[in-house]
């Protein structure tokens, strides 16, 4: 037997060196990668969202959000995907796979996610601002505020983003694939205001 | 252009992906007349006023919607999701 | 006089007023030579300042021409602006913010502004009216292209274009708002604060760097105080707010549908170079559920002849360049008017200290005003019959009342010709103006809902007009946006109220060959009567005929004029004769701000797979599919040129073990207990009857009939199954599938999800992938007895890490495909590889992999081209008889039954030397190359290591009953012609017994 | 009156005064041995080509608005003839030759401006496609040149061989494409068939077709019935409008392209260039304008306009093509109605009215058929029967299978 474990990668890994960069000092917003997350897709079994959303929130303590929103409890969230369709997010320890699978046995189509996205967590003073520059949509406050989830697209790449604050903060996730480019355009946006990027 | 998505609400259309009329049913099996198919397939109304046709949020919910829209003027008229619509006829025997 | 204080003298600047910065003297330079202005000019005024008119040439005569408007609507002064990279051609020097240091260039000229010799086309003017070209350089026929074009295009264009990359960098950003008011004159700042006030998001845009429209270059009162005091507090009152948005140097370019708006931000274009970090414009797209245009109105010049030199000018700009730059344009003026507003640059000029030698005006009274204007002349029922003056007016010809000539030495004509009301962005979305005969000037037209329009752009001139009319369109804007309106009692002006007695601008000379219409294109009312008569009497035929309207101005300025004298010289009304049709951009928008970031490496996303660092570490080398980067192949040390390399790779795969990133085929995982009766309704083959654990090859078709996608679909649970695609068309399935379910048969209880990126999938092909893989898997039985060919299982490697294996094989070998969570997929191959090497690994590209599914003849990108049928793929047995399915029916069409439709065979060259290309085309032996002779095509080619030669696969007209015949490659666009034998698709291990053992 | 140099100075010395309309204005007659509807390019050749090759004079052109007034008035006027499935490239190339002759066959200055098209490839993939279509091209007589990047560099060198997110890995060039005069194509063609007495009515919009027994009898119009005994159909983006009226449905849907024009400048493009990674294509006009278009907004539309993701994707594309063009500046955008197929290929046939005809499915690509499109259209009223060339342009082929799909896309117009 080979090396028992094999170690994982971000795609980002290497671009995230920590530091400010940009105009200001590097003030206006903090960029940094949400690592370490389950992803699940959660898929209502024809009828049954209701039955699901109430199991869940039996096991979660919270229901799932029938519009473009995010219900979260710890570092557990659902995040609206379509309809009937969510994204389930934990931490590695959340053993969300296996909570779910018993809580809503028959109730809905599981398939795991885990890796398929990178998240970027945005947050400071500029973001909404140099988060217009990305996504097509409205991100002003009395429209899109803390919970508001939606799927976009991003200079071609297609995102789902939710604002977990009202700092703001705000996390972007693409398929894997497109992390570099999305990071550069990131980059790009918040130049003007200047960024600092956490580890 | 904006289109109202049902589920994800007013969007540019360069989120959506245009398929066409709304309108052709697809015959119920593929022994029905050919002539059926051929009219299935190929041909359209393509009317100038309200038309309904079918776009794709592809950039968004990834729901098939249902839009009525003015050809003449671009006005929309409605949107409703596919998938809520009463089936077509070929679903049956397709079952 | 010092050099220095020569410089920076400006001979024609006001010692006091205006809108400038007297403290900073700028420095810039015109043609070569240095001058000075101040901060809040233009470029127009600061040449003005200096006493400069002559500015360019015109296109078609290179007239001298000079500084005409003060605005956005400037037909005659453009320049080269900046230099090298940053040339800008054709800029309006009306526009342009001096900025230390700016360097301006007249153009389309030669060799100098002053003497140009194309100015002889001037005097061929006779032969070259509206139209020549049409209906001469037809002989000699090879005349035109070889002599006669190269020559017109030279003489035509302006400016010249840069030759390299632009430096400056663009961005594109988003505002969504209940109001957005175009334009901050008196109705925009009046509209815009009436909006704010009721609590709507508003954005105000002004495409000046100044807010207040008019009243920046009027001594109008509002509230009893001076106009401009009235605009700095709505300004300070709109910037307090944090629901108000105002953006100056920002013109709206263009309405769309459903309330979005284009606009470009000059964020830069002030300065020398754009700070670090800073853009030079930003492309602004505005969705606004209510739009106020409030974009005032331009003045239209008077028809005359000789109305075209350096020093004629509109009588709003003297105005302008008088209040709000502090310049008199001229020291001697004449005012030529047929609308009351002219009266305003009289009293402008006189105040400036200028003389105003006449006024003249063919109406036959003088309002009241005329009373207390001084000493100057007042020639009412008079016209102007010409002008002098080479490369400066120096005289006006007047023809006075009895019809008496005189000659009036002057250096500036003032022309006050009536308004225009810039309706141009209500016309964007298909409202065709109206013409109000009331104030002899089109309108806007009926409009949507959610468009209104205030002030002078909607034909209310004066102040008070303005003002009401603002307050009026803002509140209601905000009301129809959900906002309770807040009344608001509009601000009082002082200006004196507009009277309405403007008479035609263009029937106040005797029009003639010289008499200038659209000034840029050299359009003239002879022209315009040309065109009338040879039959171009729409008006959208004049416009074409004569081009009038079509230069960078886009009319602003001639359209009125030009379409009134069309409806002269036709005898129709200028209602009947109608409008061209105004089109975005108002005015003429980069290139590079629409871009934005989205060009160059960035047109697109560049897509990465889960191994692309250790592949970018390895030196492969990367080739675009789709968005998609992916390894070509790998090249190794010693390796001559790439050939080399894949040779090696395929080797190892078929006589050790490679490993191949397969990462990016599509892949979507299907779900719930309708899933298998949804991919029966998708795919042509029965998907159903798989067994847990179990996959097989499928055929998508479309409804058409033709093939769609191939791939593969593994049944990994009851109502789990997962599918793969082809890279090229995994957006496109996804769609299809999600159409077919929702639109379908939308009562099937299925979940589709595409799982593309949750899967580093690695290929391993090769007699010793197994051999490999065991070392990896934890504890799971290989061999075939327990995982044959085609068989999928969830395993975990390395010690529990969740993984799938399928034993498919793309290559012929015994092969195998791992997927394992992406972001493990770097160190799993980095694994396999260092496992893999002393078994004689090599990893492979998409090259090698290429070569080696040609070798088994599967089809892929080439064969797949959207034109070819199952039975053409020769995948008839996939068609099954027993479901409907997509792309059945069609099957019954006579074409797809034919015998002669060319099907796929392979190809190998006689001579074993010979190189085969894709994209040759098959012929007999013997047979001529003309297109009745052609029996198909080749759609891959590659080198085969394997049999050591070329080989090839295409589609062959009967190709099967012609297996071990010679037909012909004829390949002339590559000037190759290579004797090939026919083949079955499949080459190598045509049973199959590799893969299966 | 022949235009002529001598024509030309001589009335250059009496002001201009003396030249007569280049067509009449005439009333509508009540009836007429022909009716072409529609008074774009095609519907005008038609008329020239039925009077000059058939000697059919009694024809009125029946146009709603101004003539050229449609997408003859408002294309990229790219002509070419480079085609890769049979059924095309003869025809095409057909009307390549008559282009070649056309001034002097009209006497009016159409400005062919043999400059070349190079369509540029991105691929490996893209490049065998390519040599597949040059190759058919060769086969049928026509020239087609594969270029490798060097020779695309030498050839266009503002092109970004260095930052090309979509490296460019040669080209097919065509030298014998090019430009024609838009405008001047319409006019020249409705004074060649006006001056053999063919009637162009414009402003006269058909409502209805009046058919008796299956035959048609006439029209009517906007300014009254018009008896006829054959009427051709060639409205473009209207078809499906008008075949509606005589109760066809047609394998067309309305779409709308965009096009657009810089500031004239300097010559900077010598030849047609087509971007092979995306949509987009662009070539330099005599005035100096770059005119320059893209892919179809995507949706159905009868309004001539569009919208802005287009205008970006357009924009992105031409600076990224050519990175010197960033500081240029667009001058005006405006829309045509594309009249698109189910397969991408038009359609000249009869249909199953006796003596109406259709003349129809041009996509974005119907100007460069134009003279071709005309001359077939006229031989197949004129004889009832389609000519050779366009015997592939059947209105059944979607009945029966053979239909033209160049670009292998299926029956969505939207992709053709
Ligand atoms: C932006 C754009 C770019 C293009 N670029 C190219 C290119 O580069 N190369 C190329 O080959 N092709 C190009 N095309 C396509 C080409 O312009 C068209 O395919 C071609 O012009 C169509 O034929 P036509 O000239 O007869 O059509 P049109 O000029 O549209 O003629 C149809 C006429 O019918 C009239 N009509 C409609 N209904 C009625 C009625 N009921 N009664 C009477 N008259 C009626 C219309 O008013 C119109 O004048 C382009 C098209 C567009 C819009
Ligand atoms: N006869 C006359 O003397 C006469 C005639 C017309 C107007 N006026 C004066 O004009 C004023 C009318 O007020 P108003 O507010 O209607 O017009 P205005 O001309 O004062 O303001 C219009 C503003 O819109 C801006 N603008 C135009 N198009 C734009 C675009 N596409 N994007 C961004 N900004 C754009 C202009 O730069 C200008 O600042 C009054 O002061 C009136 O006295 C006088
Ligand atoms: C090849 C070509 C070149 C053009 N060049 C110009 C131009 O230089 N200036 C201009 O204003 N319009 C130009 N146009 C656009 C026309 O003004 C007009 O917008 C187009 O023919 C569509 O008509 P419409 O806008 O009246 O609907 C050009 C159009 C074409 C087809
Ligand atoms: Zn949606």
């Amino acid at each position: 037997m080979p090396e028992p474990m094999l170690e994982s990668r971000s795609a980002l890994a290497g671009l995230l060196a920590p530091g400010h960069y940009g105009a200001n000092g590097g003030t206006g917003v903090s960029l940094s990668e949400c690592r370490g997350r389950t992803l699940l897709s959660i898929a209502a079994r024809a009828g049954q969202t209701a039955a699901l959303s109430a199991a869940i929130e039996g096991a979660f303590g919270v229901p799932l959000p029938m519009q473009p929103a995010r219900t979260a409890a710890g570092s557990v969230a659902f995040i609206w995907s379509g309809p009937g369709l969510w994204l389930g997010i934990g931490s590695s320890t959340d053993d969300l796979a296996r909570r779910l699978a018993t809580c809503a046995p028959g109730l809905a189509s599981i398939a795991d996610l885990t890796g398929s996205r990178t998240t970027i967590r945005i947050n400071g003073p500029s973001a909404r601002e140099g988060m217009m520059k990305l996504v097509p949509i409205d991100l002003d406050e009395t429209v899109f505020s803390t919970g508001s989830a939606a799927l976009t697209v991003a200079s071609h790449i297609p995102v789902q983003l939710w604002q977990t604050d009202d700092t703001p903060t705000y996390e972007i996730a693409c398929r894997r694939s497109y992390s570099v480019s999305l990071w550069q355009s990131l980059t790009e946006a918040f130049a003007e205001y200047g960024y600092s990027v956490a580890p | 252009m904006r289109l109202p998505c049902p589920h994800c609400g007013e969007r540019g259309n360069e989120e959506f992906v245009f398929l066409g009329s709304a309108d052709p049913v697809r015959p119920a099996d593929s022994e029905a007349p050919i002539e059926d198919w051929i009219d299935y397939v190929f041909l359209r109304d393509n009317p100038a006023g309200a038309n309904r046709e079918l776009w794709h949020h592809t950039y968004g919910c990834r729901s098939w919607i249902v839009v009525r829209r003015d050809t003449r003027t671009h006005e929309i008229l409605g949107a409703e999701p596919a998938r809520s619509l009463p089936p077509p006829a070929s679903t049956s025997a397709a079952k | 006089m010092t050099p220095q204080t020569q410089h920076t003298s400006q001979p024609f600047r006001l010692a006091s007023g205006g809108l400038i910065d007297r403290a900073t003297a700028m420095p810039f330079t015109f043609d070569g030579r240095e001058y000075y202005g101040h901060p809040g000019d233009t470029l127009a005024s600061a040449l003005l300042a200096n006493g400069i008119h002559l500015t360019g040439r015109s296109f078609k005569y290179h007239r001298p021409r000079g500084i005409l408007y003060a605005g956005p609507e400037e037909p005659n002064a453009l320049v080269e602006l900046r230099t090298g990279a940053r040339r800008e051609p054709n800029t309006r020097a009306t526009v342009a913010e001096l900025y230390p240091g700016l360097t301006a260039c007249s153009q389309n000229r030669w060799p100098s502004l002053a003497f140009d010799v194309m100015a002889v086309n001037g005097l061929a003017a006779p032969i070259f009216p509206a139209g020549f070209y049409y209906k001469t350089f037809m002989w000699p026929a090879a005349f035109w292209e070889k002599v006669y074009e190269p020559l017109i295009r030279r003489a035509a264009g302006l400016g010249r274009a840069a030759r390299e990359p632009d430096p400056d960098s663009y961005e594109r950003s988003h505002l969504f708002c209940d109001v957005l008011v175009i334009g901050s004159g008196a109705a925009g700042l009046a509209a815009a604060r009436a909006a704010a006030r009721s609590g709507a998001r508003v954005v105000l845009c002004e495409q000046d760097f100044r807010l207040g429209g008019h009243l920046l270059s009027s001594r109008d009162e509002i509230d009893g105080k001076p106009a401009l005091g009235w605009v700095a507090e709505v300004e300070g009152e709109l910037a307090a707010q944090s629901k108000v948005r105002v953006l100056r140097r920002t013109t709206v370019f263009g309405l769309f549908d459903h309330g979005v708006c284009g606009a470009v931000e000059r964020v830069s274009d002030h300065l020398d170079e754009a700070p670090p970090f800073t853009v030079r414009q930003r492309y602004w797209k505005i969705v606004a559920r209510h739009i106020v245009v409030a974009t005032g109105a331009i003045e239209r010049p008077i028809v005359f002849p000789q109305n075209d030199r350096p020093g004629i000018m509109m009588a709003s700009a003297v105005r302008s360049y008088v209040e709000r730059f502090a310049i008199v344009p001229g020291r001697r003026a004449v005012v030529f008017m047929v609308d009351d507003s002219g009266w305003s640059t009289v009293e402008a000029l006189q105040r400036a200290g200028a003389s105003v030698a006449a006024v003249v005006d063919p109406r036959e009274e003088a309002p009241e005003r005329a009373r207390s204007i001084g000493d100057a002349k007042v020639l009412c029922g008079a016209t102007v019959t010409g002008t002098r003056g080479r490369l400066r007016l120096s005289g006006v010809t007047i023809k006075d009342r009895q019809g008496r000539e005189q000659y009036i030495e002057a250096d500036l004509l003032a022309m006050a010709g009536g308004w225009d009301p810039a309706l141009h962005l209500t016309s964007h979305l298909g409202s065709k103006p109206k013409w109000d005969e009331s104030i002899a000037a089109f309108v806007p037209g009926s409009l949507p809902s959610h468009i209104d329009v205030a002030g002078a752009a909607a034909g209310r001139f004066g102040l008070d007009a303005a003002l009401k009319d603002g307050v009026r369109a803002g509140s209601e804007a905000a009301h129809h946006a959900g906002f309770a309106s807040v009344s608001l009692a509009p601000p009082a002006a002082s200006a004196l109220p507009m009277h309405t007695r403007c008479a035609p601008s263009w029937r106040a000379a005797k029009l003639d060959a010289k008499s200038f219409v659209d000034f840029q294109n050299d359009v003239t009312a002879a022209d315009i009567a040309l065109a009338a008569r040879e039959g171009y009497r729409s008006v959208e035929h004049a416009k074409r005929y004569t081009t009038l309207g079509m230069a960078t101005d886009q009319g602003k300025s001639s359209g009125v004029n030009g379409l009134a004298i069309l409806a002269d010289v036709t005898g129709r009304t200028i209602a009947e004769t109608g409008t061209t049709t105004f089109r975005p951009p108002y005015t003429a928008v980069a290139f590079g701000a629409i871009a934005g970031r989205e060009t160059g490496k960035a047109l697109r996303p560049t897509r990465l797979t889960p191994t692309h660092q250790w592949a970018a570490e390895r030196n492969a080398v990367f080739v675009e599919v789709g968005q998609w980067l992916r390894a070509q192949w790998y090249p190794g040390p010693g390796e001559a040129d790439w050939r080399e390399s894949v040779n090696r790779e395929v080797r190892a795969v078929r006589s050790t073990v490679g490993v191949c990133d397969v990462s990016t085929l599509g892949k979507i995982e299907v779900m719930g207990p309708d899933a298998g009766r949804l991919l029966d309704f998708v795919y042509a083959n029965t998907v159903s009857t798989l067994k847990v654990g179990r996959m097989r090859y499928g055929l998508m078709l479309r409804e058409d009939g033709h093939v769609m996608d191939d791939g593969t679909v593994a049944r990994i649970g009851e109502d789990r199954y997962f599918l793969t695609t082809s890279t090229a068309h995994a957006e496109q399935v996804l769609r299809h599938l999600e159409f077919c379910h929702q639109v379908l048969m939308p009562s099937l209880d299925v979940a589709i999800v595409p799982v593309t990126e949750r899967w580093a999938q690695l290929a391993v092909a090769g007699p010793r992938s197994r051999e490999l893989l065991a070392k990896v898997v934890d504890g799971f039985d290989l061999s075939t007895a327990q995982f044959p060919h085609l068989s999928v299982a969830e395993i975990t490697i390395c010690n529990g890490i969740p993984a799938r294996i399928y034993r498919v094989s793309f290559s012929g070998e015994l092969g195998y495909e791992v997927g394992v969570p992406a972001d493990y997929g770097d160190a799993f191959i980095r694994l396999l590889v260092r496992e893999g090497e002393p078994l004689g690994l090599e990893p492979y590209g998409t090259e090698a992999m290429t070569v080696l599914r040609v070798e088994k003849g599967f089809p892929a990108t080439g064969e797949l081209n959207g034109q070819t049928t199952a039975r053409d793929l020769g995948l008839e047995r996939l068609l099954s008889t027993k479901k409907d399915y997509i792309g059945r029916a069609l099957q019954r069409l006579p074409a797809f039954n034919e015998p002669d439709r060319p099907v796929l065979v392979s190809f190998a060259p006689v001579n074993a030397s010979d190189i085969l290309r894709a994209g040759s085309h098959i012929l007999d032996l013997g047979a001529a190359a003309r297109i009745e002779n052609d029996l198909g095509y080749m759609t891959s080619a590659v080198y085969s290591p394997t049999f050591g030669h070329h080989i090839g696969l295409g589609f062959l007209k009967r190709g099967r009953d012609r297996i071990g015949e010679r037909v012909r490659a004829y390949d002339p666009v590559r000037n190759c012609d290579v004797v090939v034998e026919v083949g079955p698709p499949c080459r190598y291990d045509s049973d199959g017994g590799l893969a299966r053992a | 009156m022949r235009y002529s140099l001598a024509v030309l100075l001589k009335n250059a010395l009496s002001g201009h005064a003396h030249w007569s309309p280049a067509w009449r204005d005439p009333e509508p007659k009540a009836a007429y041995d022909t009716i072409i509807v529609g008074g774009g390019g095609h519907g005008l050749a038609t008329a020239y080509y039925l009077a000059k090759e058939h000697g059919i004079t009694d024809v009125a052109v029946l146009e709603k608005s101004y003539i050229g007034s449609g997408n003859v008035g408002r294309n990229t006027t790219i002509i070419r003839s480079n085609y890769l499935l049979p059924g095309n490239t003869a025809f095409y190339e057909w009307s390549l030759k008559l282009w070649e002759g056309l001034e002097q066959d009209l006497n009016f200055n159409a400005m062919v401006s043999q400059r070349g098209v190079l369509n540029l490839c991105h691929s490996d993939g893209q490049r065998d496609a390519f040599a597949r279509r040059g190759n058919a091209m060769r086969l049928n007589g026509v020239d087609a040149e594969l270029l490798n990047g060097e020779q695309v560099r030498e050839l266009v060198p503002l092109l970004d061989f260095e930052n090309a997110r979509f490296p460019i890995k040669g080209g097919l060039l065509q030298r014998r494409g090019g430009t024609v005069r838009h405008d001047a194509v319409a006019w020249g063609f409705a004074r060649g068939a006006d001056q053999r007495g063919v009637d162009i009515i414009q402003n006269c919009e058909v409502t209805g077709f009046r058919i008796e027994n299956g035959r048609v009898a006439g029209v009517d119009t906007t300014r009254g019935h018009i008896r006829a005994k054959r009427i051709g159909v060639a409205v473009a983006g209207n078809s499906s409008r008008v075949a509606a009226m005589a109760g066809l449905r047609l394998p067309i849907e309305s779409h709308v392209l965009q096009a657009f024009v810089s500031e004239a400048i300097k010559p900077l493009i010598d030849m047609v260039v087509t971007f092979g990674a995306g949509h987009f294509y662009i070539s330099q006009s005599d005035k100096g304008g770059l005119v320059f278009g893209g892919d179809i907004d995507g949706y159905n539309s009868y309004a001539q306009r569009g919208n802005l993701p287009i205008v970006e994707d357009v924009l992105s594309c031409a600076v990224a093509l050519f990175p010197s063009l960033s500081r240029l500046r667009y001058l005006r955008q405006w829309g045509g109605i594309m009249d698109m197929s189910m397969d991408g290929s038009p359609i000249i046939d009869r249909t199953p009215i006796e003596g109406l005809f259709l003349n129809a499915g041009w996509c974005y690509g119907g100007f460069k058929a134009t003279p071709a499109s005309g001359w077939c259209f006229a031989h197949t009223i004129a004889t009832g029967t389609s000519h050779p060339l366009n015997s592939a342009y059947r209105l059944d082929r979607f009945a029966t299978g053979h239909i033209i799909d160049e670009g292998g896309k299926g029956a969505v117009p939207n992709l053709h």
